[in-house]
């Protein structure tokens, strides 16, 4: 036991010494995001904070679900029990947060969503549109491939809806502008991964001789779609469309081994986010009592070799 | 032993070729050199991580520390070359001797501390990550440069992909220290009867913390090779894949109770399951059906194994419980 | 036996440290709903790892019970949302259904005696594609998650006096009841039969192999009593939802002090274990520490704990040791006389 | 209990015939046991012992021939559970308790009392019989004692009681002494002799022809799955009984009594007052080349972790030890590099590899030879496996074959092939023939006798003393960790052992 005790003072130590000071009166902000270490997740903080800093009694909070339901669930009731002002929450699952975030709103908590609206009536919702992103995708492909040709689909795992909106909005854009395009095949990559992206695009070039498109719901899979058809040396015959924009996609577009993605500026997502919050919070008017979530959504931009440009460096995440 | 289990693996070797011949009468695109490769390639990295996590289990311990380690060695490698400049080569090198000393430290906690390895090596895949993230400042990184390191996942040879023969040459290294190297040996006698080996002179300690950190090593030959083909890193690039590496080797006919086990047979199951994707991938069947076929297909691969389903005689295998005593 | 009673004190010596340090750097750590939302956590793993205990203890082990988490709560949500039966019903059918995966686990491992780990690890791939399968689509055959409205179905999720979750007093109830047939019961001792000697259990007239089955039954089930309370709380369920929770639910039942070997252990420990590791990672989120930091303060604890248990072990092994040598001196004092 | 008429026979098994698919390993064979008789089955392994018992109790099914038991004709196949519940109980050779429980859990264990309409065990009622049970045998037992915190002699009496609980009139003993030392073997003799008094009939299996001589009414001698005879009580005799079961009378070599003086040999290893706090204290003796030094003692008088101390397992306190001439401080790894080798006692749990083939086994010993930079060159290491196999004569002959599955006396002859293949200087060998059938017995012996001839020096540990006085040049007794006696001269006939014997059980009992 005596040794128990001793262990016991150097934890006590060890955690006292990363328990930051805590301001009196602050404001908390938990940020959930999917999971963290994403690009985007990281751009969306980046944004948020680009406002924060101007307000040095503004706590944020991050969290890291790694892409499960339940434990944005679990810490949605944390961040109630510890009375936090906000949450910016970027749900795995429109239905399965609802309860939770309904919770929250009820308990006085600001709740704004990123790119995936809740179910449940919360303060607002900042969207880069899944559905009208992948519409994009599905439009501009159209117009490279002149309208024709096979197109196959690297899913996100299944039930994930983010991607499942995209590659609805891609199938939608494909079935209603382009007759002529064909969808021959799609299969979905566990986890996002882009190693597996990777096998299931060999699967792909080994199975169709002549295959013209590929839009893989996210950019990571996207870069590893390309890895394989340039390992293939079919790069050439092949658009490759990806979707978010994150920075090492944009440079890939830039050297025209992508074809292009439906570029979404993250930064001013988040920017816009903090904002909204600080504005009720400063105000202390708490969740908004309008019967409806407030959308707000930003149009996404077709990356290509063409337009990429126009991105500024500032806004490349 | 040795006999049956290369039995064992030749059985196993049969259940591929079954399976191959299936996928080819399925699906004509499947038996092509392209096609093969591309199949062999995607278990490279599941290969190369057995190639030195199949000790640990011989020695009737466990790894779970595969994936957190694996993602941080990528992390290091890329931060050694692309943020303090060091050589791509110096760099490799400091990484797998990273990995060796954490493998190392885990080995010291199970061997000499007497703590259960499951629940040492499941701490350490915890705090692993978190460090991958500290390390990384929770960023995913793309590895453009240098074109040399590059080259280690996405290059080919004899129009091969590189990792093949990473992995080849993994392997068979590994299959040989088992096989063919007292250390080897000594490994199987601790998983058989610890007591006994140590009565012949074996210290079972320290060759349990050299299997650790073996493990160790190869796991971070694994991460390198992974940020090189997929060039990124990010604390959660391979996460859960040790239960990826365990159902392989265990396929392969290696016992969580020690004792039985070779890299080989880990490989070849590791293909059964890469074939099964690849022909479901090639047939276009809706992703839902992938691990109903694949868990399917394990366990029948499993009743073979066991002598089941087989016309000739059935060979009486020890159930788990006998194999303890 | 002691011995248990030893460990126990200790985890429960550390937990309590814990708290005080968590509840120094955050008082709301301590406050009632906090707690009780601890304990419900404790309660979702818990309940799980109270049938896993029963499968460890006949030397087994069970990777399987993530999917059928998934696949049962796949099964009850497809009742709501496509039936108009009430809870009283497709509940216990739901349960049912946990119980045949768990009998096809059993099965195999008990006809075939296949090794248990890789049959399980089989039968969650094949469940958890199952989940999806079943999952409630929509037009473009989509998985689509369901908010959950059914009032009556919500309930056993919810709270009652005191801000104690139903979920919390199942898991009491199950562990202690559980609990009380391990040791009080024909079969309890013949799962410890199985586990600690099995050829001797046969010997005695043990039908082992019918256990085994059982146990594996009794697993399935538990998983399934879990489904029904997590989705219930979340007032929905993604084909996912479970998968990634076996290691949580190993880490309870070891750090409870069950062996791998079989055997040994009982469910006091794994409950200890199970609120142990809701203490930590609900602990965490108090000390407003970045993200980063949290996994290698978690794996820091679970490691040092350990070492704490096998040395607690060591030094009242050392003192007995002692204590034996102190006699046999005096004996052979008394035999020189 | 009636000892006249038909009555008087328990059992009658008639023209037995058992065949695994193939080779016949019991053929014709009639055996009857008597109500209240202790009677003796003995025969080399392989003779078929095991297999008659199987199938009496239960384990196997015969092809033909009848069993009676009570008069009462039993089916071809039939269970264990019917078997007991007809009263025939078994003692395993291996012991089938479970660790963990308690005393009165194992002895009632799938007979626990419950509560009447309930299966929840009524635990005041079954440690109360137990307690019974336990106070009618006078047992040193306690009904709440876990059974891994007692003695593998109290855990035989448990095992007794266990059966005893299931009234059963007919208790078959497989080898129930072999891990037993003398006074428990004593202390098991009188509760067989009570067992009779109440009228039940054990049938006594064992290898040792002392036990035999001392216990049986009548013995039934078996060999190669045929009847060779019964004996009576007044007929039985150890040499008798030896030659029926091998069937040819032992070539006097086989009994080693021409033993080589030691005087003016060099010393191989001398010790001075060694002494391991709670395990043994000051042992000093020399030990010279060529000579086998019998140690002996009870189980926990030291003998065996004097050993395991000289051998450098476990550590000591004080004392100087001398190995050729040199000062020498023990370890396991120098030990085995200079030319010490080790047989350790329990050979399932200590001494094989069991799941690795007899090349694996004999191998692990011998990495220097056939793998000197580390990697093993098969060639050598099968011909080592092959040495050796051919040296102690294992059977089957097939490196290949995995150790588990060989019986007891060959997997004892991997153990000592092992050491054998290398140039040994000394060897400890501990309880190196517990239960192993006569004629492997003999051939160990002959095997350690040849080392001794060799000049290579042997420690030899047992609790049999007919083995120790036959083999050794010197006997040492150990008791609390003292040297207490030694002997000199040594015995010949089984006779003279076992009168020697218990001379020297009075020696020891009185220090």
């Amino acid at each position: 036991m005596k040794r128990t005790s001793l262990i016991a003072l150097v934890l006590c130590l060890v955690l006292i010494s990363f328990a930051g000071a805590q301001a009196v009166e602050t404001f908390k902000i938990a940020y959930i995001p999917t999971s963290i270490g994403q690009p985007n997740t990281n751009a969306w903080l980046e944004g948020m904070m680009r406002v924060f800093r101007k307000y040095p009694n503004v706590k944020v909070q991050s969290f890291d679900p790694q892409l499960r339901a339940d434990l944005q669930v679990s810490y949605i009731d944390d961040v109630i029990n510890q009375k936090y002002d906000a949450i910016v929450l970027q749900a795995v699952d429109a239905a399965a947060l609802s309860a939770s975030v309904k919770a929250a709103e009820s308990k006085g908590i600001i709740v704004i969503t990123v790119n995936l609206a809740v179910l449940a009536k919360h303060t607002a919702s900042v969207q880069m549109a899944d559905i009208s992103a992948g519409y994009l995708v599905g439009k501009e492909m159209g117009k490279q491939l002149g309208g024709k040709g096979n197109v196959a689909i690297i899913q996100s795992p299944p039930g994930a809806l983010l991607g499942v909106n995209r590659e609805k909005g891609f199938r939608q854009a494909i079935a209603e502008l382009y007759p002529n395009i064909k969808i021959v095949a799609a299969q979905s990559a566990e986890g996002w991964k882009k190693e597996i992206a990777i096998t299931i695009m060999n699967s792909f070039l080994q199975s169709f001789k002549q295959l013209d498109g590929v839009f893989a719901v996210n950019d990571n899979m996207a870069e590893g779609a390309m890895i394989a058809a340039e390992a293939a040396g079919r790069l050439k015959d092949i658009k490759i469309w990806g979707a978010n924009g994150q920075k090492s996609t944009l440079e890939l577009i830039e050297q025209g081994k992508i074809a292009g993605t439906a570029y979404n500026n993250c930064y001013a997502q988040g920017t816009l986010i903090a904002e909204m919050l600080m504005e009720r919070l400063t105000k202390h008017l708490g969740p908004s009592k309008d019967p409806e979530t407030k959308v707000i959504q930003i149009p996404p931009f077709a990356a290509t070799k063409e337009t990429v440009g126009q991105i500024p460096p500032e806004d490349r995440w | 032993m040795k006999r049956n289990l290369l039995i064992y693996e030749v059985r196993l070797g049969l259940v591929l070729l079954v399976l191959m011949a299936v996928l080819t009468i399925i699906s004509p695109s499947f038996l092509s050199l392209t096609n093969l490769s591309n199949v062999i390639w995607s278990v490279c990295f599941i290969g190369i991580l057995s190639s030195g996590a199949i000790y640990p289990i011989i020695t009737g311990g466990i790894d779970l520390s595969l994936g957190s380690l694996a993602a941080l060695s990528g992390i290091l490698v890329d931060m050694f070359m692309n943020r303090f400049g060091i050589n791509w080569v110096v760099a490799i090198v400091l990484t797998v001797l990273i990995g060796a000393l954490i493998g190392l430290f885990n080995g010291f906690i199970v061997a000499k501390i007497r703590v259960p390895a499951f629940v040492v090596t499941m701490a350490a895949k915890t705090y692993l990550y978190g460090v991958a993230l500290v390390v990384s400042n929770g960023a995913m990184l793309a590895i453009l440069k240098p074109k040399a390191f590059i080259a280690i996942g996405t290059g080919r040879l004899f129009n091969l992909p590189n990792p093949i023969y990473i992995m080849l040459v993994m392997v068979v290294l590994s299959q040989f220290l088992l096989k063919q190297t007292a250390f080897g040996r000594k490994v199987i006698a601790v998983g058989a009867n610890e007591v006994a080996a140590k009565l012949s002179g074996i210290d079972p300690d320290s060759i349990r913390l050299l299997s650790y950190t073996l493990s160790g090593a190869t796991t971070a030959i694994g991460g390198v090779v992974l940020a090189s083909l997929t060039q990124q890193v990010f604390a959660a690039a391979a996460s859960d894949i040790e239960l990826n590496v365990l159902t392989a080797l265990v396929i392969g006919g290696a016992s969580l109770l020690g004792g039985k086990g070779s890299v080989v047979g880990g490989l070849l199951g590791a293909m059964i399951v890469a074939f099964i994707t690849n022909g479901l991938n090639l047939m276009n069947v809706p992703a839902p059906y992938h691990p109903i076929v694949t868990g399917s297909v394990i366990i029948l691969a499993l009743l073979m194994n066991e002598g089941y389903l087989v016309p000739k005689k059935r060979k009486k295998v020890l159930g788990h419980h006998q194999a303890a005593a | 036996m002691s011995s248990h009673v030893v460990r126990w004190l200790v985890l429960l010596a550390i937990m309590i440290v814990l708290s005080l340090l968590i509840a120094l750097v955050n008082p709301l750590f301590l406050s009632t709903g906090n707690l009780m939302k601890m304990l419900q956590e404790a309660s979702q793993t818990g309940i799980v790892a109270v049938g896993f205990t029963l499968v460890m203890i006949t030397a087994g082990i069970d990777m399987s019970i993530g999917a059928i988490i998934a696949v049962t709560s796949m099964v009850s949500i497809n009742f709501i949302s496509y039936t108009k039966l009430p809870v009283a019903v497709f509940v216990p059918i739901t349960l049912l259904v946990g119980m045949i995966a768990g009998a096809f686990n059993g099965f195999f491992i008990t006809r075939f005696k296949l090794p248990e780990f890789i049959v399980t690890l089989g039968t969650k791939s094949i469940l958890s594609g199952l989940a999806l399968v079943i999952a409630v689509k929509d037009s473009m055959g989509f998985v689509q998650n369901v908010y959950i409205q059914n009032e009556s179905y919500l309930w056993f999720g919810s709270q009652t006096f005191g801000g104690i979750y139903r979920t919390t007093i199942a898991f009491v109830i199950l562990g202690v009841a559980t609990q009380l047939f391990l040791k009080n019961t024909r079969t309890g001792s013949y799962i410890y039969a199985s586990g600690a000697n099995p050829n001797a259990a046969k010997l005695s007239g043990i039908n082992t192999e019918r256990i085994v089955f059982g146990v594996y039954i009794f697993s399935g089930l538990c998983s399934s009593i879990a489904a029904i309370f997590i989705s219930s709380r979340m007032m929905t369920a993604m084909p996912e939802l479970g998968l990634g929770q076996e290691m949580d639910v190993i880490a309870s039942v070891v750090l409870g002090g069950t062996a791998f070997s079989g055997g040994s252990g009982d469910i006091w420990g794994t409950m200890i274990g199970a609120v142990f590791l809701a203490l930590i990672k609900n602990g965490i989120l108090k000390l407003g520490i970045s993200p980063w930091i949290q996994p290698i303060v978690i794996g820091g604890i679970i490691v040092v704990t350990v070492i704490i248990d096998v040395w607690q072990k060591k030094i009242s092994d050392r003192l007995a040791a002692k204590a034996k040598l102190k006699k046999l001196a005096k004996a052979s004092a008394q035999s020189a006389a | 209990m009636e000892t006249e008429g038909k009555s008087d026979i328990l059992l009658e098994c008639r023209k037995i015939v058992k065949s695994y698919n193939g080779p016949i390993v019991l053929e014709d064979v009639n055996f009857s046991v008597k109500r209240g008789e202790i009677h003796s089955l003995v025969g080399e392994n392989g003779a078929g012992k095991s297999t008659l018992v199987k199938i009496i109790t239960g384990a196997i099914e015969r092809n033909s021939g009848d069993i009676l038991f009570k008069g009462q004709a039993l089916p071809l196949q039939y269970s264990r559970k019917y078997a007991e519940n007809l009263g025939i109980a078994v003692i395993y050779q291996e012991l089938s308790l479970i660790p963990g429980m308690t005393v009165a859990q194992n002895i009632f264990l799938s007979r626990e009392p419950l509560y009447p309409h309930t299966r929840i065990i009524n635990k005041r009622k079954m440690n109360a019989m137990a307690q019974e049970l336990i106070d009618r045998y006078q047992f040193p037992l306690k009904p709440s004692d876990i059974i891994d915190n007692i003695s593998i002699a109290q855990r035989q009496l448990v095992e007794i009681l266990k059966a005893l609980s299931g009234n059963a009139s007919l208790m078959i003993m497989d080898e129930p002494t072999s891990s037993l030392t003398r006074t428990e073997v004593e202390m098991l003799f009188k509760i067989i002799h009570t067992l009779k008094s109440e009228g039940i009939s054990v049938l006594y299996i064992s290898h040792r022809m002392e036990e035999v001589y001392a216990l049986s009414d009548r013995v039934t001698v078996l060999r190669d799955g045929k009847l060779v005879s019964v004996l009576e009580k007044e007929q039985i005799n150890p040499a008798e009984i030896i030659r029926l079961m091998i069937g040819h009378k032992l070539e006097e070599n086989a009994v080693y009594h021409n033993l080589p003086k030691i005087e003016g040999r060099k010393p191989v290893l001398e010790v001075e007052g060694l002494t391991s706090v709670g395990k043994f204290t000051d042992i000093s003796f020399t030990l010279h080349e060529g000579e086998v030094l019998g140690i002996g003692g009870l189980v926990g008088s030291g003998r065996t972790e004097l050993v395991r101390a000289l051998y450098g397992i476990d550590p000591y306190n004080k004392g100087i030890i001398r190995y050729l001439g040199k000062p020498w401080v023990p370890s396991v790894h120098a030990s085995i590099r200079s030319g010490i080798g080790f047989i350790p006692e329990e050979r399932r749990i200590q001494g094989i590899l069991a799941p690795l083939t007899i090349k694996r086994n004999i191998s692990i010993t011998n990495f220097d030879r056939i793998a000197p930079r580390g990697v093993i060159k098969n060639k050598q290491e099968k011909q080592l496996a092959i040495d050796g196999i051919r040296l102690v004569n294992v059977k089957p002959p097939d490196p290949e074959v995995v150790v588990g599955n060989l019986s007891g006396g060959n997997q004892q002859k991997v153990g000592l092939a092992k050491w054998l293949v290398r140039s040994l200087k000394l060897i400890f060998i501990d309880e190196p023939t517990v239960g192993i059938d006569v004629g492997t017995k003999e051939e160990i012996y002959g095997h350690i006798r040849t080392l001794a001839e060799q000049g290579v020096s042997v420690i030899l540990v047992s609790s049999d003393l007919p083995e120790l006085t036959r083999l050794s040049d010197r006997v040492l007794i150990l008791r609390k960790g003292r040297i207490i006696k030694e002997f000199k001269e040594c015995v010949l006939t089984s006779e003279k052992i076992l009168r020697a014997a218990s001379g020297i059980l009075e020696e020891y009992d009185e220090a």
